[in-house]
């Protein structure tokens, strides 16, 4: 049997290295010159706890999950009942276990799947040395039609310093699992590919994004950690000292939005980045930098909500606050990569649009796409740099910081510029920025802050538009990907439909939206959250067309492309 | 990014800016703004190199009536904003004006961390132990029993603080009381607050005469501090914690801690070598 | 001219004594057997700035200003101009000033209305004693026919303290003023009305929300200080002393949220109080409140925004916050009182309904209501108290404190009762209260956190709905009584068309709107907001008609009745 | 409410539920529970009668744990949960744990105004000089050199806190240290913090096995303090900002201010009383 994409899901308790197991079997997979797509869960432990490595390998670039895996391959059971709904299975999918461990849970029985055993702890036993997960990934190797050369270059990379011992052990654990599967059930094997060492990309979304925001300008970082966005961080630290910049760990939230407030203030890029807890405690200073008019970037990486919710899990619930989470009427950009690879681009863009609008942008990603690792084809240069305008100093005699200019930007002086002072605030001004009370400054400034965002041309980036016919599929963020691949599979099926992702979710291009569904007469509107947040947005700004179908769904589960494909199904 | 080529002598009215201020005649604040352009005028800071930072409150206006880049940010953040911006911008000078309830109840964290991070800003906390702006609320440095707020109506009944013995306690690298009753003063500290490296906490007693009228006794209270400063911290502990807040015109501690300065030259690399850990 | 309503307007610089005149006629007003309604506007200075008590009178109740003043009486004209748009005047109006403060500014000059020159100062010079303000009011209460008896008996209630003769030159100045005014040009002159007294109140919607508040049974307050919410909480310290509870000023927002969350868990019903900024602050906890279930009460009286704003105009743009504020799926209750009166009544059904479905109501009343005075008919008494539903002590030997019941209210218990010891989470959790990242758990506990506010049956008071005809009004908040007044106007005109004002914003209630505007074929909406937010929220949730009109400005001018009637008839 | 009527006696077991501990395999939070459980058997105070109030953090996990009523809030909030319902209900007993970061770091101004307030509840602050459940980042109380975290990656730069010195300076009425090494000493102290009447400030060393496995040396750096407790605010200051940190198993300060505890009892006026002012 022979595939283009097999799903594979690693699981076991903290200790048994599923992890470190997928990751190699990522590695492995890129320098066989496939794609690869992985995603982790694991439970609430610091250490110890039960954890998931799922993974899907493909000859084509792949941006999401399948609606189930072809193989789940358990090192032990502990625990993997409590996440068993995030390991969909079919009657064709193959569970491999240890006979050690025991019965599979209920829920993994139930899906019909066929089952084998392998013992990986006593052939993990038998060599000195030897890991049960290197048995593991072994036997998934043999089964996906993945070479051994490959992993013996990771096993090599990944085990430099510990020596060759433990690589050869590593290696006969490997062999180990490989003889052991040569007579399981067929799960799909993939084709051999052509590699091409240098124009494949190993990167999780969370470094994308920081990888984006430094290509993009931004040089001062400040935050506080949380989970899902403490390894973007992470990241950054140390590249920022690289290319002369640096990131503060600061006290809280308050304080990292503010400093990077005040680091904008002084002219270099600035960013931050949070989850749902810390975007609630930046809000009032988010309009702050809005009303000052001061340039940030605020990278949200969501989770499960609300309040603390569940932090290691994805949730897409943080769109209301992205777009509504201020006091008073405060226009800002809010932006979504859409896949692993568009946290790139999608990031750099929010730091050009912030500088070049002078305004806050809220990116929002998450947990899935933020920790997701892909192996992706290279990505491209892209032109966008961070660029303020500033006032020429010549000229301004009566330098007036919030001018009210035509295109709704004023010319912003950067500490330093001589004759050019001036006090930002955040309280109602005049163009000098005095604060004011009056009607017609209020009303100026709320026109001139809305208008710079509407007045701009976002070009074709708004959204990524795609597919034809009378059928659309409009969706956001991480839900593109299965969105994406139910376009496709519906295609393959004769049919047509469009695809609809919107990046810039903030400000609204209704004329772009209009051109991009017209003559479409149904909507399936596809996001995951508990009360429709995207759908309810969307009524808010666009005019949908009559015939509209949501479907919405609370984390941690990611939605499936047969789930779109459901939906859609059911309207034929 | 400075363009200043002429090497003219600024007066302290240099550092004043044309608009007037919403305080009430007699506020103290009038005497903190006039002494902070003498101490620029005594530094000859040019004014388009500083910035004065502030969050809100009465105290917290003066930003706008200086003649510097000002920012007048939300209400207990100023602290960070500085901290950012003198992290990200060690060329200038960054200075932080503002209220007691400001820097002290709901920035008080941003306080702690400040005296810990010992960045090199100078912290101007203009204390009239009330909530001017907000017409008149209990601060954290208003005495227990003081019944004029409708919203303490029979006094706080909490003790209150003392910023000088937290400030050190959280690190704080120099720390000075002073009075508006004599500008001069206040002045001088600044000056030595702004040169200090580090993080230089200026406790300015600054009444308010609309809601506090009974601080015109202040210059009748306060005392021109019987010591001279001392660079031990526990010593300068003990003695802030007896204290009773009168003792003024002196810096009573400075301590020698590095200030927090991240080096932003880089190592030479590109983003270009960034990216090649991508690489497959 | 007799009319039943008159509008006055009287300024002056902060020292003038405009405020305490203006107080004085309106209590006068309401001994007189006549309803009044007073906003006050002044400038950004603590002492000594601009201010102006901006009055109307009438002999039936009165919410609203009208569309201009009839009689502008300016003490002196310093820095009037800063907030001439906020005293419209028309041909028909009367302005008196005090000739010594030469020229009127030129906006007040620009409105064509009639002037008379009174020697305010040089007439309270004359009287040892004597006052421009009380020379101010005589000419004020001579030229709308209120007389002398009801304003002497204020004068002595006033000035008691100070004595005979304090009160015989304030006395003395009124008579100068009503006799310099005799001959002055006609505005109009209310009838004299009947006196009962102990039937009017006299309150501040401020005042009223915290009665309503300690109605509804609250004994726990803890805030921070901030315009314009300070003076419900300075109303409430001592009233809370009274019958047996307290209010603590915290040392921030953060703080004050957290401390009435402990109080609330501790079965004592708590609220907090602020604007703008500090229910930005506030929104993370609001969170936890919600996935908690611990009900609170959060009043935020609106003000101008974004950021610092203008803390003291009113503006409706705080609703977006209040709707969609929170991370994560945070459904809650959003209330808000749609005039002074109902500042009471509505605060009050919040506090109750917190309690019931055990989870926060946030209640938006602004600036121009808050802080407006008003002489009011006597409110009635409301049966709607604090009522949180306990456990039964006996049966629960398994206590499940986030049970998932059929009404979606899980019986919450106290501390102190024995045995049913739980904790309250914010992380997600199962049905005892257990941390869970479960898909079940998640779903289950989402699905009862939405269940209890949507499933619950809110009677009649969700909107006030009035009038008939095809064309409705649909608005909010303190928009709703210059919206009545268009109405009112309107239906004299011979048309039809209807009210409906929204009390209860959050939940929806799509059923019963449905049914308010069967047979309708044109709405107006109006609010007082830049991008119109309460029109994107009705677009979001609710089905309105094909022909849409939304009428949304920026504070600080408030709505005018001539605004909306005006919108009104441009359709007809 | 209570509706306790037996007179049973309670054994430290009863004080914990049946909820299995995230922790990692010898986690300093261990002792802390047990010896919190200890303590409460000391106390006899029935489970139904005390209120166990955390922020977020492996430490913060606590509640649960226990067998009373429990509140685990939000990062950094714990003591303004706390003290709200102390005030409102001064019935129970109310106490608070959570980590160095949710203490120090987020929520630094609450442990400021906690310690200047005065309520009568008891911090039992657990510090690992970590952020444990975000897997390993400084904290307050981290030394600045520890390089351990990639966040900073050079190490922090900044001077650690020293949090019983904060504490006194803000005001705090009882100030202790000890450390998981001898849990019995912990439930000693814990008792002695719950029966002291105001904010009691207990800092247990407690530590994290999994980031900051060098702390496993804590029992060989930790001696008893040589001291016993003052009642001299200033003396206790004074010892505190030279003391290294591994003083333990000792109150080291007990002051005597009055709880801050509202009078709830109302004047005997009714609703229908306060609405009379409004009448006309
Ligand atoms: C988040 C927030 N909360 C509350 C306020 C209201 N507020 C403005 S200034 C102020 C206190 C000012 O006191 P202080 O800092 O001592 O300054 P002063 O006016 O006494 O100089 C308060 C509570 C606000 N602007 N923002
Ligand atoms: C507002 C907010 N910011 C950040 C976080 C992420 N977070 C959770 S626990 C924690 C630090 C915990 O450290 P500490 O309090 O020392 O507890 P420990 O785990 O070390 O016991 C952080 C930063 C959060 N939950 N909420
Ligand atoms: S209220 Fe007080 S602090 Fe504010 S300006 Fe007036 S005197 Fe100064
Ligand atoms: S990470 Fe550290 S603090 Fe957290 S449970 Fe493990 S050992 Fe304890
Ligand atoms: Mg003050
Ligand atoms: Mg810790």
């Amino acid at each position: 049997m022979t595939a283009q994409t097999v799903s594979i899901a690693l699981a076991g308790s903290g200790g048994a290295g599923v992890i470190t197991a997928g990751a190699m079997l990522l590695e492995a997979a890129s320098r066989a010159g496939w794609y690869a797509y992985m995603t982790r869960s694991s439970g609430p432990q610091i250490r110890g706890g039960e954890a998931a490595a799922m993974m899907r390998l493909s000859t084509e670039p792949v941006a999401s999950h399948d609606d189930c895996f072809h193989l789940l391959v358990a090192i032990d059971w502990n625990n993997v009942g409590r996440f068993a709904a995030e390991l969909p299975l079919s009657a064709g999918s193959l569970v491999v276990s240890d006979p050690e461990e025991g019965e599979a849970p209920s829920q993994i029985g139930a899906s019909g799947a066929r089952s084998v055993a392998l013992p990986m702890k006593e052939l993990a036993k038998s060599i000195p040395g030897g890991r049960p997960n290197m048995v593991a990934l072994g036997a998934i190797a043999a089964l996906i039609g993945l070479p051994e050369a490959p992993l013996l270059e990771v096993l090599q990379k990944v085990l430099k310093r510990k020596g060759e011992e433990a690589i050869q052990a590593s290696l006969d654990a490997l062999r180990a699992g490989m003889a052991a599967a040569k007579d399981y059930p067929a799960v799909p094997r993939l084709p051999a590919a052509e590699t091409r060492p240098g124009t494949r990309w190993s990167i999780t979304g969370n470094e994308a994004a920081g990888l984006g925001a430094i290509r993009g300008g931004v040089r001062f970082v400040a935050a506080y950690p949380i989970t899902p966005a403490t390894d973007m961080l992470e990241w950054m630290a140390p590249a920022l000292a690289k290319v002369g910049g640096t990131l503060v760990q600061a006290e809280d939230e308050l304080a990292s939005i503010n400093q990077i407030i005040g680091a904008s203030y002084g002219g270099v890029p600035s960013l931050t980045a949070t989850s749902g807890p810390g975007l609630s405690l930046m809000t009032e200073s988010i309009g702050l930098a809005i009303a000052s008019e001061t340039p940030i970037v605020v990278m949200n990486v969501m989770r499960g909500g609300p309040s603390t919710g569940i932090p290691t899990k994805s949730e897409q619930s943080d769109l209301n606050i992205a777009l509504y989470g201020m006091h008073g009427d405060a226009p800002h950009l809010v932006l979504a990569p859409n896949s692993v690879t568009d946290c790139l681009f999608t990031t750099q863009w929010a730091v050009h649009l912030a500088e070049a609008l002078q305004t806050v942008a809220i990116v929002l990603s998450d947990q899935a796409m933020g920790q997701a690792r892909a192996v992706i084809p290279r990505p491209a240069e892209v032109a966008f740099l961070a660029k303020r305008e500033k006032p020429q100093l010549a000229a301004e005699q009566n330098y007036q910081r919030y001018a009210v200019t035509a295109s709704g930007v004023s010319p912003m002086a950067i500490p330093g510029m001589h004759g050019l002072q001036y006090t930002a605030d955040g309280l109602e001004h005049n163009e000098t920025g005095t604060p004011s009370s009056h009607v017609a400054d209020h009303t100026a400034q709320l026109d001139k802050r809305l208008r710079k965002l509407t007045a701009y041309n976002y070009g074709d980036h708004w959204a990524d538009v795609e597919g034809e016919g009378e059928t659309a599929i409009i969706t956001w963020g991480s839900s593109t990907g299965p969105a994406r691949e139910a376009l496709r599979r519906y295609e393959a099926g004769g049919k047509r439909a469009r695809l609809v992702s919107i990046r810039l979710l903030s400000p609204v291009q209704p004329e772009k939206f209009a051109r991009a569904l017209e003559g479409v007469i149904r909507a399936l509107v596809v996001e995951q959250s508990h009360s429709g947040q995207f759908y309810r947005y969307l009524r808010a700004h666009y005019d949908l067309p009559r015939d509209v179908k949501a479907l919405h769904r609370p984390g941690p589960l990611p939605v499936r492309p047969g789930d779109v494909l459901g939906e859609l199904a059911s309207w034929s | 990014m400075d363009t200043q080529t002429q090497a003219a002598r600024y007066s302290a009215k240099d550092y004043k800016s044309a608009i007037k201020p919403i305080w009430c005649p007699g506020c103290g604040d009038f005497s903190v703004l006039s002494a902070l352009t003498k101490a620029l005028a005594e530094l000859q800071l040019p004014p388009g190199r500083v910035a004065v930072v502030s969050g809100i409150g009465c105290s917290s206006r003066i930003p706008a009536y200086t003649s510097m880049y000002g920012f007048h940010g939300v209400h207990g953040r100023a602290l960070p904003t500085a901290i950012g911006l003198k992290v990200a911008r060690p060329d200038l000078t960054v200075l932080v004006t503002g209220g007691d309830g400001d820097g002290l109840s709901i920035g008080g964290n941003h306080f702690l961390h400040a005296c810990r991070r010992n960045v090199d800003v100078t912290y101007i906390i203009m204390d009239n132990q009330v909530y001017g702006m907000t017409k008149g609320q209990a601060s954290p440095t208003t005495a227990p029993d003081w019944e004029g707020s409708k919203l303490t109506p029979e006094g706080t009944g909490v003790n209150p603080f003392q910023p000088l013995a937290i400030g050190l306690a959280a690190g704080a690298n120099f720390v000075a009381r002073c009075f508006t009753g004599d500008p001069n003063n206040v002045a001088e500290i600044i000056v030595e607050a702004i040169r200090h490296p580090g993080f230089s906490l200026v406790q300015v007693l600054s009444p308010c005469i609309t809601f506090r009228p009974e601080q015109k006794d202040w210059k009748r209270l306060v005392r021109t501090a019987p010591v001279e400063f001392t660079t031990d911290a526990a010593r300068a502990a003990r003695r802030l914690m007896t204290d009773d807040g009168f003792n003024v015109g002196k810096v009573l501690y400075k301590g020698s801690r590095e200030p927090f300065r991240p080096d932003l030259g880089g190592s030479g690399a590109t983003v270009a070598d960034l990216e090649r850990q991508f690489l497959r």
